[in-house]
């Protein structure tokens, strides 16, 4: 695994909305097929960190880069086609479409027909159509979904749309997958069922995956490498092994239960 | 969706359009229908391709615009110079007057729509008056008094654009086109994060429905003999923008019911003068405080047919920040 | 799902025709029926300039009213009002339900230009009457050198104004440098200025300042300001009593005292209302007659009119309107029957009526010819001053 | 001097934009609503004043607080009728209930008294204009700009030392909130529209005053200007629909000065189109960042 290729490398990156550092001076690397979680306290900057890594706001220092390629600065979308898709900490499903349109919607940059074949329904509207819907059920198949398909995506039950935003996510075809907290408010047995999937998936679309988590004992558990943030900076970094037994991060969670 | 089936159907609508408009030509040539009811079916025609084109933009992009009325007029004063003072024919001053308004709506989107909610509400009411004050200006065009135009407007002509609009608008929100579009107006963020590109399709959502409220611009300009820059005021923008939120936003079957009847009920109130706009507000009114979700909330008539089957648009009534 | 919606769309089509195709069958007969002349108005009552429909409005009902009470032929009137909502194409359906659902023998179009326009070719398609009591754009009677033989108006285009008003500021008030400022979205202030210009120019003055403003603004003071500026001797205003009224009290606000003078637009009880008496002095118009005047015609009419709607003023747009019906109604009685064709014909030879805007001849372009008098404002009435005959 | 005879113009004409404005502005701050009839609750104004004037026989002193209490209670009446009952529903069905409320009021004024203007009678006002540096000021400028300030500081001291006042904030600022720490919303939101329509309603006699001709559809253009206003300012903000009123005025009657009055309203949103595009939430407003 040491030696798989670097995929993501952020250098000193930050950002400072006004006078304030928001995040700063992180540093970062993670390699492809790698699990890794990033955590810290509430307000330790980790869902903006997401963000400067998604293009939703644009570093203020530092780089990021993707593959070699340097992110800083583009648009969120173009980030997103680059290979980074996520979810959200609170859920953003597109809640009036269907379950199968959701998933569609992150399809929407693989798809192959223009515009104009779709308002004159040329036959390559159909068969893009076709072809992105064939996609989006094998996608839903994969999250157990598939029977909810037709379904309004705000109708589902909560766990649910936390996994169809996974799915959605992992539809938009990703090298790296950000998952914001994806088991928030799930009972423990749909924590477990979520992570069975989340290594299930990240097996079979050989993905990289950077996880925020409050669950200590998830993150411990299915990661790798573990980043600790607090105050906007990097204070850790190692194995759960290390992260457990590092004081800087039992000062951090001071009052927290480390456990 | 059974892709054979959906495009079967999609012809049976197409011929049943057309066997429409035969049967109702044979009545405006037989003199069954007098010209006043021919000319509100006209009003009518005109009035459905306004709103499905606000629809687009409103209903299914969510990008709050109240200066339909600016497109309107370009594309009307576009399309009356073409036939008017370059001798050029109505089929050409149809496209140029839609082209036209497209343009003033990449115009004004490109700068505008990063903005938000009422902020861009505000931007394009301003961009509405912006174009009136223009042409109030520009004498060439005859400034406050107007300008005079042929009726060219034909019943073919009209049903020609009414379905065209209906029919493009439809095709371009059931693909996958029309859903970034929604995606956008459910949620802009998690658009952009799912390789979106917000911007261009806010743009894009914006130039089509431009371009057919110029359509309709240039069917207006040569179906009433006379255009005035007043006739494009905000109040208008306003009547345009009252189809789509009383059909139901996100409902283009809605907004078209609604600018069928709010078009009948408008001309038949004009017999009564004094009371007319009292009752029109009325309605207006009484139709928001019992129904605020519109005639046909998100629905599309169909799904009111076909149980089980869920309808695709429509935006959230329980978060309050979801439009405007 | 897109195919649904369409099949929607084509139901409510159906619908519409549907509900159309009935109102159809009920749609009545002969204009003239019964013992009644149907004609139409279609006026602007609601919208922007709803106050100029309503105007004239006022002065159409009470005009029927005074007719009706001896009848014309041994038949009466009966008005079929529209509203257009000050808008083109709501003038245009209104024409059309006029025409073709009511069957009214004539009309009487809007109050202003644009609305008028909107009509006159239904007037032509179906050979009926129209007649607009004050919408004064050239192009309504006469288009391309060709006179639309099915419409009229009451009010006064002529230039004939623009030069007595350059005549009477050369020659009388002798000042060589005058402003004009104009109602830019009225054909009639625009007309009376150029007239204005050319005559006032020929006769050795010079036009130091020339501004416009819109209908409806309210205020005036930075154009004055600018116009004080220029120091006019002079300043022409051909607009509407209720700009002008506004004009003229703020240009003395702003310290601007020079005369000012204006058109038949200016006539109306609510200028001195809106003006004040005080500053309306020092102002004179150009009008068809002068209700000063001991006229026994405009006499009558403003008692008739206060009477009838409770003390309330007439102003141009009710004289007009109550002029349009009498004019109508002088041509179906010399007609002798409701056919549109012989009233046609009948107003065309329209000759030496004496209307309350004055005696009514109507040249070859369907547009009135009118004597004009001057008339000064001194404390708030108006004061004759001379009478030019074109 | 012309030019300080224009701003004085200007000034005088923003001053009525600012006080039309700060009703909006208020109402926009607690119920996110564009009160699109804000400008008709002006025209009442103007003619309550009008007919307490002419009919009552009142001075202007006692005319502007009838018109006050009366549209104050106009305000809310329309409040609790119209938009209550839709403060859950979506903005949009809110705000096209207003352009409903605008037009009913519009139209039934021109039902019950018709569409021709009316006049103010002379000598309301009696006071002399001032000359200073040979830039003539009239009588009721000054009385305006006096009224006007007044009022604004008045309703500055109403929003920060009042019990009511802060309730208005605390509800502009959350809702929710508020409402658990025992605030009485309802009230407070009546409260808001009771003091923006009874501005509207000062606004719309000293209109009268200034302005001379009233009529039923003369709150549509001062209400749209009122509203852009508002925004210059950043809407929601008290102190900012003041500046962006008087703004407003000054850069129209320089416009007007500047020979192109026919572009006058043109330039307004021009102005204001540019102000949205670099700076969004108004001259006065902070930009939010919405939290993902």
């Amino acid at each position: 695994m040491t030696t798989k290729k670097q995929l993501l490398k952020v250098e000193n990156a930050g950002i400072r909305f006004g006078g304030l550092k928001a995040v700063s001076d992180v540093n970062l690397e993670l390699k492809q097929g790698e699990l890794v979680g990033l955590i810290g306290p509430n307000g330790a900057g980790k869902t903006t960190f997401f963000n400067l890594l998604t293009g939703v706001y644009v570093p203020t220092e530092g780089s990021i880069s993707l593959d070699g390629e340097k992110l800083n600065g583009q648009a969120p979308y173009k980030i997103t086609k680059k290979g980074i898709s996520r979810t959200f900490q609170n859920i953003r499903l597109f809640s009036e479409l269907s379950v199968l349109d959701n998933v569609k919607v992150a399809y929407h940059s693989l798809a192959k027909h223009s515009m104009l074949s779709s308002i004159f329904r040329l036959p390559s509207h159909f068969s893009g159509e076709k072809e992105m819907e064939e996609k989006a059920i094998e996608f839903l198949k994969i999250f157990n979904l598939e029977k909810s398909m037709h379904e309004k995506a705000k109708n589902l039950p909560y766990g649910q749309q936390r996994r169809l935003e996974i799915a959605r996510a992992l539809a938009a075809n990703p090298k790296l997958l950000l998952l914001d907290e994806p088991a928030a408010g799930m009972n423990p047995q749909e924590t477990e069922e979520l992570m069975n999937l989340i290594a299930l998936i990240r097996e079979r679309f050989s993905l990289t995956i950077l996880l925020i988590e409050h669950d200590m004992l998830l993150v411990m558990g299915v990661c790798e490498r573990i980043y600790v943030l607090d105050h906007g900076q990097l204070i850790a970094d190692g194995t759960p092994e290390q992260i457990r037994n590092n004081p800087k991060v039992i000062e951090a969670y001071l009052g927290e239960e480390v456990s | 969706m059974n892709i054979l089936k959906q495009a079967k159907f999609f012809w049976t609508s197409i011929v049943l359009a057309i066997v429409f408009s035969v049967i109702m030509q044979f009545l405006i040539t037989g003199g069954t229908l007098n010209q006043f009811y021919v000319n509100t079916l006209f009003f009518i025609g005109i009035n459905i391709i306004l709103a499905t084109s606000l629809h687009l933009i409103i209903g299914i992009t969510g990008q709050f615009s109240i200066g339909h009325a600016g497109f309107l007029a370009v594309g009307a004063y576009a399309s009356a110079i073409m036939t008017m003072k370059l001798g050029l024919p109505f089929p050409v001053a149809i496209l140029v007057g839609g082209l036209a308004a497209a343009v003033a709506g990449l115009i004004i989107g490109i700068p505008t729509l990063r903005l938000k909610g009422d902020y861009l509400a505000i931007a394009t009411l301003g961009f509405g008056e912006i174009v009136r004050i223009v042409f109030l200006n520009i004498d060439y065009v005859g400034g406050a008094s107007g300008m005079t135009v042929s009726h060219l407007t034909t019943w073919p002509w009209l049903v020609a654009c009414v379905v065209l609009t209906v029919v493009v608008i439809a095709n371009f929100t059931n693909s996958t086109h029309g859903r970034a579009c929604i995606s956008i107006r459910e949620n802009e963020i998690a658009a952009d994060a799912m390789g979106i590109n917000t911007t261009f399709y806010k743009v894009t959502a914006f130039a089509i429905g431009a371009f057919f409220a110029g359509i309709a611009g240039a069917l207006y300009a040569h179906n009433f003999y006379i255009i005035q820059p007043t006739n494009f005021g905000f109040l208008k923008s306003f009547d345009i923008l009252i189809f789509v939120v009383l059909g139901g936003l996100g409902s283009m079957s809605g907004a078209v019911i609604a600018a069928i009847l709010l078009t009948i009920i408008s001309t038949y109130l004009s017999s009564y003068p004094e009371v007319r706009m009292v009752i029109y507000s009325l309605v207006l009114i009484t139709m928001m405080l019992f129904r605020p979700q519109g005639l046909l909330g998100t629905r599309e008539i169909t799904s009111f047919f076909k149980a089980g089957k869920t309808a695709k648009g429509g935006v959230q009534h329980d978060d309050k920040k979801t439009v405007a | 799902m897109r195919k649904k919606k369409l099949a929607g769309v084509f139901m409510s089509f159906m619908v519409a025709a549907g509900v159309l195709a009935g109102c159809n069958s009920s749609a009545s007969g002969d204009g003239e029926k019964g013992g009644k002349i149907k004609i139409g108005a279609n006026l602007e009552l609601s919208g922007g300039v709803a106050s100029y429909g309503q105007s004239a409005k006022e002065g159409i009902e009470l005009a029927i009213e005074e007719i009706n009470k001896k009848g014309i032929n041994g038949k009466k009137l009966e008005l079929v009002t529209v509203d257009n909502k000050s808008d083109a194409a709501e003038a245009t359906n209104g024409a059309l339900k006029l025409a073709t659902q009511d069957k009214v023998v004539a009309m009487i179009g809007a109050a202003t230009s644009t609305n008028t326009l909107a009509q006159v070719q239904i007037a032509q398609d179906n050979k009926i009457p129209l007649i607009t009591p004050t919408a004064t754009n050239a192009t309504i009677t006469n288009k391309d050198g060709k006179v639309n033989d099915f419409v009229f108006r009451t009010c006064f285009i002529d230039p004939f104004q623009g030069t007595v008003a350059a005549n009477f500021a050369s020659n009388d008030l002798k000042v060589k440098s005058a402003a004009v400022l104009i109602d830019s979205s009225s054909d009639y202030s625009k007309g009376l200025a150029a007239s204005f210009k050319k005559n006032f120019v020929a006769n050795g003055g010079k036009i130091v300042k020339e501004e416009a403003y819109v209908a409806k603004d309210t205020d005036f003071r930075a154009t004055l300001t600018n116009i004080k500026a220029a120091n006019p001797e002079y300043i022409f205003v051909p607009g509407f009593y209720e700009e002008v009224g506004l004009i003229v009290k703020q240009a003395r606000e702003i310290g601007l005292n020079v005369p000012i003078m204006g058109g038949d637009g200016w006539d109306s009880p609510n200028l001195v209302k809106i003006a004040g008496k005080d500053t309306l002095n020092n102002t004179f118009i150009t009008n068809h007659y002068s209700s000063g005047d001991s006229d026994k015609k405009v006499q009558d009419f403003v008692a008739a009119f206060k009477a009838k709607y409770n003390g309330k003023s007439p102003d141009a747009f009710t004289a007009l309107g109550y002029d349009t019906v009498y004019f109508l109604a002088d041509a179906i009685k010399r007609a002798g029957s409701g056919d549109s064709e012989k009233i046609r014909k009948a107003l065309e030879e329209t000759d030496g009526l004496q209307l309350v805007s004055g005696n009514v001849k109507l040249d070859k372009n369907h547009d009135p010819i009118k004597a004009a008098v001057i008339l000064e404002y001194k404390n708030g009435e108006q004061q004759f001053k001379t009478k030019i005959n074109p | 001097m012309e030019v300080i005879q224009q701003l004085v113009n200007g000034i005088s004409l923003g001053s009525i934009y600012a006080l039309i404005a700060l009703g909006y502005t208020m109402v926009y701050g607690i119920v996110k609503l564009i009160n699109f009839a804000h400008g008709d609750i002006f025209m009442v104004g103007a003619f309550i004043g009008f007919y307490s004037i002419t009919i009552l026989d009142l001075g202007f002193f006692p005319a502007l607080l009838i018109s006050m209490v009366a549209c104050a209670i106009f305000g809310v009446l329309i409040e609790r009728i119209a938009y209550k009952p839709l403060r859950n529903a979506t903005r949009i069905a809110a705000l096209i209930t207003a352009i409903g409320v605008s037009l009913f009021i519009e139209y039934g004024t021109i039902y019950a008294r018709g569409a021709q203007p009316e006049a103010y009678p002379d000598g309301v006002v009696s006071l002399k204009s001032l000359e200073l540096f040979g830039v003539k000021i009239s009588g009721q400028s000054i009385l305006i700009l006096g009224t006007s300030l007044f009022l604004m500081i008045l309703l500055q001291f109403i929003v920060h030392k009042t019990k009511i006042g802060k309730a208005m904030r605390a509800v502009s600022h959350d809702m929710d909130a508020a409402k658990l720490m025992g605030i009485n919303v309802n009230n407070t939101i009546s409260a808001t529209f009771a003091i923006g329509s009874a501005l509207a309603g000062a606004a719309g006699v000293i209109f009268g005053v200034y302005y001379t001709k009233i009529e039923p559809l003369m709150g549509i253009i001062p209400g749209l200007k009122a509203f852009v206003a508002a925004v210059l300012g950043g809407i929601g903000i008290i102190p900012g629909a003041m500046a962006g009123g008087l703004v407003l005025g000054v850069i129209e009657s320089l416009v007007s000065a500047a020979g192109y009055s026919l572009w006058r309203d043109g330039v307004a949103f021009v102005v204001l189109i540019l102000i949205l595009i670099f700076r969004p939430a108004g001259l006065f407003g902070k930009n939010i960042r919405e939290k993902v």
